[in-house]
């Protein structure tokens, strides 16, 4: 089982690295190194997957560890980089949280995450470290969706929370079956795509990816 | 039967204007004047009736029916209330609410005749009228309700009888109290000083006066009449319900008859002293301040049905 | 009789191009129903209970359910629809070209079959079902004029009072489904039985509030005023008639069939309310100008008096004396069908009215007696019924609400007499002032000299309205004259509800139409008597009248030597209702605004004057919930900031807020 | 027999790229709509007599619920691609599309179609998949004009419909680890028939944790509140046809996945928990609809909130439980699809003919548009739960299941909820419809098309109010089966 693999040292070094990445993500404030983060995060998440197919030795895994990389290390940077140079980003991004305080509340919930998997103690102490990480991942998305402003941080967040859900899976059950592996690579993709395309009509109208002024529409 | 009918509407029409009369000598008499002669009303209808009816360009039927139909609702209430004999022929056909009912009905046409001509003292009139039968009602209500709740019934004969059979035992809390009250409603309803002014023809005082102001000649003498019955029937309500003493219940010889008729002429004419002495002893009151003399009325009447809860021990 | 209904309906819509063809179809076809709809109460309230179940095998059962105190509102609404369908085919004249006839057709016609269901339905949802629809189709007839901007306020009042009644009933319903398990008004009788006091009187007075928004008892009335007159004349006639009513079966089916009226102190709730429905209803009715206004109003008067009878009979019915209970009941249900009756005939009266005039301002008419002779002794039979004026039909109801309050003294409970006795006090005082008021209306609107050029160009109406009038009108002094033949059929339906009936044991009918109300003390009324006396006793005063008759001199009224011919000096009608403003000055709040123009400091020029009175609940009670409402509501829309960032704050929120609940849970 | 019925929507969003004209584009989608609803039938009736179908190697499959899903998607699919002509056609007619925007349009239209009935089909719990598609494409939808407020919406749609999908699938991740512990790794550990068999059997600490995310990321998507605060962006900003199909249909195939996770989850960790979350969740989407129906400015808007409050019904239905409260629950499903489209489809006439959404510059409907004025009001009196309408019956059994299950303080408040709800909307309602049309508006319908949609609907919505159809409640019955638990 999985629980095994996930005991051992490298696979701990690997999740640790995956949260420093997501503290990188937390703590830059330009996109381009945001970008980066990113792509260490899913290469990271791919050489997870990678040690997991290998102790298992199943096909279906090695396939979703090759699709991670592909697509999540290299296709959807690359997306970013595309969509940060025709629309002209200012490169800064703009916060509603300063860096120091996010990144105190991102420990805080890597903090929180820990303890709440481990409060609810239905999964084995071996795991738990990879779970909890994976609740981190998912809460600092979250925190950057709500504390970033421009659009693109947001589809990041989104992407980090993704990446999150994706180390539970692994952690948790090897995965799910591939034919739903298949289909959220599916409906990652196309979602960044069409967020892409959503990206570029913002610009078009409101002349800025700032989401602070996507406010007309109250009450 | 018919004939006691007959001879009843008879007494009535016959009496109403001695005692209308009788009061204003009073009255004269207590204000230190010499004033009419008892007789008095009788001429002044007679010389009505001799006289031509001027009537309004602005009237529609309704200002010929009026007199007509409110003279008849008094009458007919008269039919229902035993003046000196309980056993009343038609008393079956109405009841005290019935007469109450019936003067309403009688009120009703005269002021619907009084706005019939379109002058402003008319609807003055009609609806002063109209408010004071407002203030009344309640009060005349719960008096009854004292009243009913003590016989057991609205039927004024059986009222009667019931009471006088009782001698000189009904003369209870309650009666006094209800006997009060339905004298202050007596009051109003007849139009006397506090509510009214029988005698005034200035315009922003008088209220029954104001209503008939259109009328002249014979449908004055009908109006007049009706409203002389109608003094005359409350009274004998007064007399009747609480002090029915004297009354023939029926059944005896015409001697009786006659001394019971002259007893109900006596109880009325003492009524009718009373009335004026009280008239004469106050000043008319402003229609505003009217409220609170019912609400008095009122409240005695309320008083009369605790008291007949409690003395009964219900 | 549905079928009638139904072609009523069908051939309006369809006959939608031709107004006039389509008014006579649609509206004898519903005269057509009524008269079937007569026979068949009849035969019912003679015979036996009707029974008839569609659809059983599916999820909303329906059925019909007639007994004898069904049959006796139908017999009731016919009975208006009939006449009141007559009056249409001419009324209906005035929207020629202007409205859609077919409209008006069809939903008259539903309206009516709505109404025909929500009697006869036996089974709660479905009547839910009819009786929401019955107050959809007359919200759509209340704003069939909605060009006018108070048309569409009185609808939207309407709909949202009668809704909140619905969700009373709901409540009321669902208690009594809980016991019994089912929606079936069958087993909703049994459930009486079963059920703890305390859900008892939850049911009851969820039933109460619901039902009475509909009847409009205080506070819950605020509707009529508004829905009333904005609805065509023929149509307020049909709702403050008999839709109305329907509120009434219902509270009756509910406290005595379902309840069994076992709770002492709901006859007190009934009285009291009624009694002050009663009151406050004809105190606004006595001050309102706008003369279909006032008729809603009297409606509340009218629906307290009935209120005040069936009260008396649930105090007598839970303190075992149920002979006194029916009859209280008697005299509710007459003066419920007196009411359908007369206020029946006033608003059809009040549109003809307004169809001749073009105005319901009662400062504006005045003087048309002599341009409508034959309306005016319509109405003023009408008039007479509704001031209870012997022997018209309203006193005949109102003397038995009296004597049955006096019956009082049958109980040995003081409470009760005390509050039966102030009832009657208060009764006796709406009665006064419903004189006032009617009197008013009628002298104010049909006597002296016209005040507007409306009024001044009056005509007759047509037949089919006078007919439809005159039927109620006949109606009126025959209820007035001949109620010995209408009580014996109402004891039948109050003995189905109370158990046993009155007649031959507390009322009885003697020799010349005679009733008595336990006849041993005496107490006895005649009407036919009563009315044959007047008529012998008028030729008196006639007679004396004709001896002697000469022309009469005609001469202008006299105003204090001065000559008066115009209206402007005829005292106005909020001059004539001035005593009672001044009297209830607390409760009405009177507000007045002068305005005077002056050529010279001593000469005024011109002079306006208005008054206006306060709608005390309106003001009081409605208006502060709304604005609480409304405030609570601008806060609460504050959540909808726009940003994006909130919205995931918000999730991320609550995410936390159910972590902590499964935490505390599962430790 | 699944399989054709996906393939047809599909299939018409091909045809759609190929056309050359308007006619031919129209033509098409309405065959195309028609056929996917003949298919839906078909499968309605198999399903009806074989209770379960199950195809292409366990992967699609059709119980009672699913049907009832894809009869809801196939009828409104095909009223609003009738009323999608009406509608586009004006806008082609007045400019405002061209024909490569109009085929786009219906090509995404009908691969949204797809998506939807394939959220109903999937024997997965990978139907998350088929949910977060719903998004992507109804997304593109509705940037199909560049307005600024669309792009506004769209966005905050999608970042929210995704971020709590996200947590969907958290949820189903757990589950899939609750279900692993038993059957195994394998592809069936994820699928309904296999699930429902052993639900008893899992963690309940596991389950209770996945339902949370499970209502979180479908309620975002089902539009509960808090999470509900896309939706009136959406709702209003989309083209009418798919407004109909976001509030109608979309909103339910949320809803579906909550309740399928409803009665796995209810079966591990028994009724209290998921039945609580769902009354609170009900409750407060029905409260919150409140303030914002009567202070409504926007008539769409109105309605979408009208939505949230609909959506806050059904779950406190299925919440209440019990056969009656499921059986209200997915009555109300069905009433709402109906109801809400035909309220959708008169606001979009009154878009076309006043081209404008505050309710205080429009007046007179009565008078300028009978028909749709008439649809408009009866629509509005079946969404605000008056009888004779679909919608009260479906509310009655919901607040009668309250009373009965004793929960009688949350069935007073839902009471209390809807008659406010009633009063505001109403208002606002009567304000539009009645009155005289403003200067400038010419009478007349929009076009056949739209009424014809709006037409069927309202046949539905009133027939529905007075008498269930045996068999239509016989399926209902079936469904609850599914659903039911205790």
């Amino acid at each position: 089982m999985a629980e095994v693999v996930f005991g051992s040292k490298i696979m701990q070094l690997l999740i640790a690295f995956i949260l420093v990445s997501t503290f990188m993500i937390l703590g830059s404030t330009r996109l381009y190194s945001c970008v980066r983060a990113f792509g260490i995060q899913s290469f990271l998440l791919a050489c997870v997957a990678g040690i997991v197919a290998y102790s298992t030795g199943k096909y279906d895994i090695y396939i979703v560890a090759l699709l991670t990389l592909i697509i999540k290390s290299a296709v959807i940077p690359y997306i970013f980089i595309y969509i940060i140079r025709e629309i002209k980003v200012k490169r800064e991004i703009e916060l509603y949280v300063n860096i120091s305080p996010s990144l105190i509340i991102g420990g805080t919930l890597v903090v929180i995450s820990y303890y709440l998997i481990r409060s609810i103690s239905i999964i084995s102490e071996l795991s738990s470290l990879a779970l909890s990480a994976s609740m981190s991942l998912v809460s600092i998305g979250l925190f950057i969706m709500i504390s970033r402003k421009k659009a693109l941080m947001q589809m990041l967040g989104i992407l980090i929370m993704e990446n999150g859900l994706f180390l539970g899976a692994i952690s948790l059950t090897n995965g799910m079956p591939l034919l739903v592996e298949l289909g959220i690579f599916f409906d990652v993709l196309i979602g960044v795509l069409i967020m892409g395309i959503l990206i570029f009509r913002i610009n078009k109208t409101f002349e800025s990816i700032d989401t602070d002024l996507l406010k007309n529409l109250i009450g | 039967m018919i004939a006691q009918i007959i001879f009843q509407i008879f007494i009535i029409i016959a009496l109403a204007p001695l005692l209308s009369g009788i009061m204003k000598k009073v009255k004269a008499f207590f204000q230190i004047r010499k004033g009419p002669g008892i007789l008095q009303p009788y001429y002044d209808i007679l010389k009505f009736l001799q006289k031509d009816s001027v009537v309004s360009t602005n009237v529609s039927w309704i200002f010929h029916a009026a007199p007509i139909v409110s003279f008849a609702a008094v009458l007919a209430a008269g039919l229902l209330i035993p003046i000196y004999i309980t056993q009343l022929s038609l008393g079956f056909a109405g009841d005290l609410i019935a007469v109450i009912y019936l003067f309403a009905l009688a009120r009703f046409f005269t002021a619907l005749a009084s706005l019939d001509a379109g002058s402003s003292f008319g609807g003055m009139g009609g609806s002063r009228e109209m408010f004071i039968a407002s203030l009344v009602e309640p009060a005349l209500m719960l008096s009854i309700f004292a009243v009913a709740l003590n016989v057991g019934s609205t039927n004024l004969g059986f009222i009667s009888q019931t009471v006088s059979g009782l001698g000189f035992d009904a003369m209870s809390p309650y009666q006094i109290l209800a006997f009060v009250a339905l004298f202050i409603i007596a009051i109003a309803e007849t139009g006397r000083i506090p509510v009214d002014n029988p005698a005034t023809h200035l315009e922003l005082t008088m209220i029954h006066e104001a209503m008939i102001l259109e009328y002249s000649g014979k449908q004055l003498a009908i109006v007049e009449l009706g409203a002389m019955i109608k003094q005359l029937l409350i009274f004998s309500l007064l007399a009747n319900i609480f002090f029915p003493w004297g009354i023939a219940t029926g059944g005896a010889g015409a001697a009786e008859y006659v001394l019971a008729l002259l007893i109900f002429v006596i109880k009325i004419i003492i009524i009718g002293i009373t009335m004026a002495v009280v008239e004469t002893s106050t000043a008319k009151w402003r229609l505003f301040r009217l409220p609170e003399l019912m609400s008095i009325s009122l409240m005695l009447s309320f008083l009369a049905i605790v008291a007949v809860i409690i003395v009964k021990g219900g | 009789m549905v079928a009638f209904y139904l072609i009523g309906a069908i051939s309006s819509v369809i006959l939608n191009k031709k107004d006039s063809i389509c008014s006579y179809f649609s509206f004898f076809s519903a005269a057509a129903g009524a008269l079937l709809g007569v026979i068949f109460s009849i035969s019912v309230i003679f015979g036996e209970t009707f029974y008839l179940a569609l659809s059983q095998d599916s999820y909303l059962e329906f059925g019909f359910f007639v007994d004898k105190l069904s049959a006796f509102f139908i017999l009731v609404i016919s009975i208006s629809v009939f006449a009141v369908s007559i009056f249409s085919t001419g009324y209906v004249k005035e929207y020629f070209g202007k409205k859609n006839i077919g409209r008006l057709g069809f939903l008259y016609n539903i309206f009516i079959l709505s109404m025909i269901f929500v009697i006869c339905a036996n089974n709660a949802i479905m009547f839910l079902i009819v009786w929401e629809l019955m107050s959809v189709i007359s919200f759509f007839l209340v704003v069939y004029e909605h060009e006018k901007p108070e048309t569409r306020k009185a609808g939207f009042i309407y709909i949202v009072m009668t809704h909140i009644g619905t969700g009373f009933i709901l409540l009321s319903f669902m208690i009594f489904a809980g016991t019994s398990g089912s929606f079936s008004f069958e087993t909703f009788n049994s459930a009486g039985l079963t059920m703890t006091p305390l859900l008892k009187d939850l049911a009851f007075i969820f039933a109460f509030i619901g039902f009475g928004a509909k009847a409009g008892i205080v506070p819950l009335h605020i509707w009529l005023p508004y829905a009333h007159p904005a609805a065509p004349s023929n149509v307020s006639a049909l709702m403050s008639g008999v839709m109305i009513k329907t509120a009434i079966f219902m509270m009756i089916r509910i406290s005595f069939d379902f309840l069994g009226a076992s709770g002492s102190w709901w006859g007190y709730i009934v009285l009291a309310v009624g009694t002050i429905s009663a009151i406050l209803g004809i105190l606004y009715a006595v001050v309102e100008p706008d003369i279909k206004r006032m008729l809603a109003f009297s409606s509340i008067e009218n629906i307290g008096i009935i209120l005040i009878g069936l009260g008396a009979s649930m105090i007598f019915f839970a303190s075992q004396k149920p002979i006194i209970s029916a009859i209280a009941a008697i005299a509710a249900l007459y003066h419920l069908l007196n009411h359908s009756v007369f206020k029946g005939l006033l608003f059809m009266g009040a549109g003809s009215i307004i169809y001749s005039t073009h105005t319901k301002n009662i400062e504006e008419l005045g003087g048309i007696i002599k341009k409508m002779p034959l309306s005016a002794i319509l109405i003023l039979i009408g008039v007479l019924s509704i001031s209870a004026m012997p022997p018209f039909s309203g006193f005949v109801s109102e003397w038995l609400t009296f004597q049955s309050l006096l019956l009082s003294f049958n109980l040995n409970n003081n409470f009760a007499i005390i509050m039966l006795s102030i009832s009657a006090a208060f009764l006796a005082l709406t009665g006064a002032l419903a004189a006032y008021c009617f009197l008013k209306f009628f002298g104010m609107v049909f006597l002296a000299l016209p005040r507007s050029e409306h009024a001044r160009h009056a005509k007759e109406v047509n037949i089919p309205m006078l007919a439809g009038m005159g039927l109620f009108a006949l109606l009126s002094i025959l209820l007035g004259i001949l109620p010995v033949y209408v009580l014996p059929v109402l004891d039948m339906i109050a003995a189905s509800f109370i158990g046993t009936g009155a007649f031959g044991q507390s009322i009885s009918v003697g020799t010349f139409w005679m009733i008595s109300i336990p006849s041993s003390r005496g107490i006895s009324i005649s009407t036919p008597v009563l009315l044959a006396i007047l008529l012998i006793l008028m030729l008196i005063p006639a007679i004396i009248l004709l001896i002697n008759r000469r022309a009469q001199p005609i001469y202008e009224t006299w105003g204090c030597g001065q000559p008066i011919s115009t209206a402007r000096n005829e005292y106005s009608a909020n001059a004539f209702s001035k005593p009672v403003q001044m009297w209830f000055k607390s409760l009405y709040r009177p507000a007045r605004e002068t305005e005077a123009t002056y050529s010279s400091p001593y000469l005024k020029e011109s002079f306006r004057f208005e008054s206006k009175i306060e709608q005390v609940f309106e003001q009081y009670l409605y208006n502060p919930i709304v604005d609480f409402v409304m405030i609570k509501s601008r806060k609460a829309r504050l959540i909808q900031t726009g940003s994006i960032h909130a919205y995931l704050g918000y999730i991320f929120g609550i995410l936390t807020i159910l972590f902590m609940f499964i935490i505390a849970g599962g430790s | 027999m699944i399989e054709y019925l996906l393939l047809a929507p599909v299939l018409t969003g091909i045809l759609c790229f190929l056309t050359k004209s308007k006619k031919q584009v129209e033509t098409v989608s309405l065959t195309g709509s028609i056929a996917t609803l003949i298919l839906g039938l078909i499968l309605v009736k198999n399903v009806y007599q074989n209770n379960v179908i199950i195809s292409w190697t366990n992967a699609l499959f059709a119980d009672a619920f699913s049907a009832f899903i894809v009869l809801i998607v196939s009828i409104v699919g095909f009223v609003a691609s009738i009323y999608s002509i009406g509608y586009m056609g004006h806008e082609f007619k007045h400019g405002i599309m061209d024909l490569r925007k109009l085929k786009i349009y219906y090509i995404l239209f009908h691969i949204f179609m797809f998506t939807m009935l394939l959220v109903g089909v999937t024997n997965n719990l990978g139907l998350w998949i088929a949910i977060e598609m719903t998004t992507l494409v109804s997304a593109l939808l509705m940037i199909l004009h560049t307005k600024k407020s669309s792009v506004e919406a769209a966005w905050k749609y999608m970042i929210i419909c995704t971020v709590g999908i996200t947590f969907a699938l958290f949820g189903t991740i757990l589950t899939y680890y609750g279900a692993v512990k038993i059957l195994g790794e394998s592809g069936d550990a994820l699928n309904w028939t296999s699930l429902i068999a052993v639900a008893d059997q899992f963690d309940p600490t596991i389950m209770k944790l996945a339902f949370i995310f499970i209502l979180i990321g479908y309620g975002t998507k089902a539009g509960l509140a808090p999470m509900h605060t896309w939706l009136p962006d959406a709702h209003s900003e989309a083209p009418t046809p798919v407004s109909a199909l976001l509030s109608g249909v979309l909103l339910n195939c949320a809803m579906y996945g909550i309740i399928r996770f409803y009665t796995i989850a209810t079966k591990s960790t028994g009724p209290a928990f998921t039945s609580n979350l769902l009354i609170i969740f009900g409750l407060l989407s029905i409260g919150i609809a409140v303030p914002f129906i009567i202070l409504q400015e926007d008539y769409k808007r109105m309605l979408a909130y009208s939505s949230v409050e609909h959506m806050g019904i059904i779950a406190l239905g299925i919440g209440f439980g019990g056969a009656l409260g499921i059986f209200g629950a997915i009555l109300h499903m069905f009433n709402h699809a109906m109801t809400k489209s035909l309220m959708f489809f008169g606001a979009g006439n009154i878009l076309l003919k006043h081209e404008t959404k505050e309710i205080d510059k429009v007046s007179g409907i009565m008078k300028s548009m009978p028909a749709t004025g008439t649809m408009l009001l009866i629509g509005g009196l079946a969404i605000t739960g008056s009888p004779p309408f679909g919608i009260f019956i479906s509310e009655f059994t919901i607040l009668s299941a309250g009373f009965f299950q004793g929960n009688i303080i949350s069935s007073v408040l839902f009471l209390l909820f809807i008659i406010m709800i009633f009063a505001g909307f109403f208002y606002n309602l009567s304000k539009m419809i009645f009155g005289t049309p403003k200067p400038g508006i010419v009478p007349g319908e929009v076009s056949r098309w739209t009424l014809g949609a709006m037409v069927i609907v309202a046949v539905f919505v009133i027939v529905l109010g007075v008498y269930i159809p045996s068999f239509f409640y016989d399926m209902i019955m079936k469904v609850v089966a599914v659903i039911r638990v205790i």
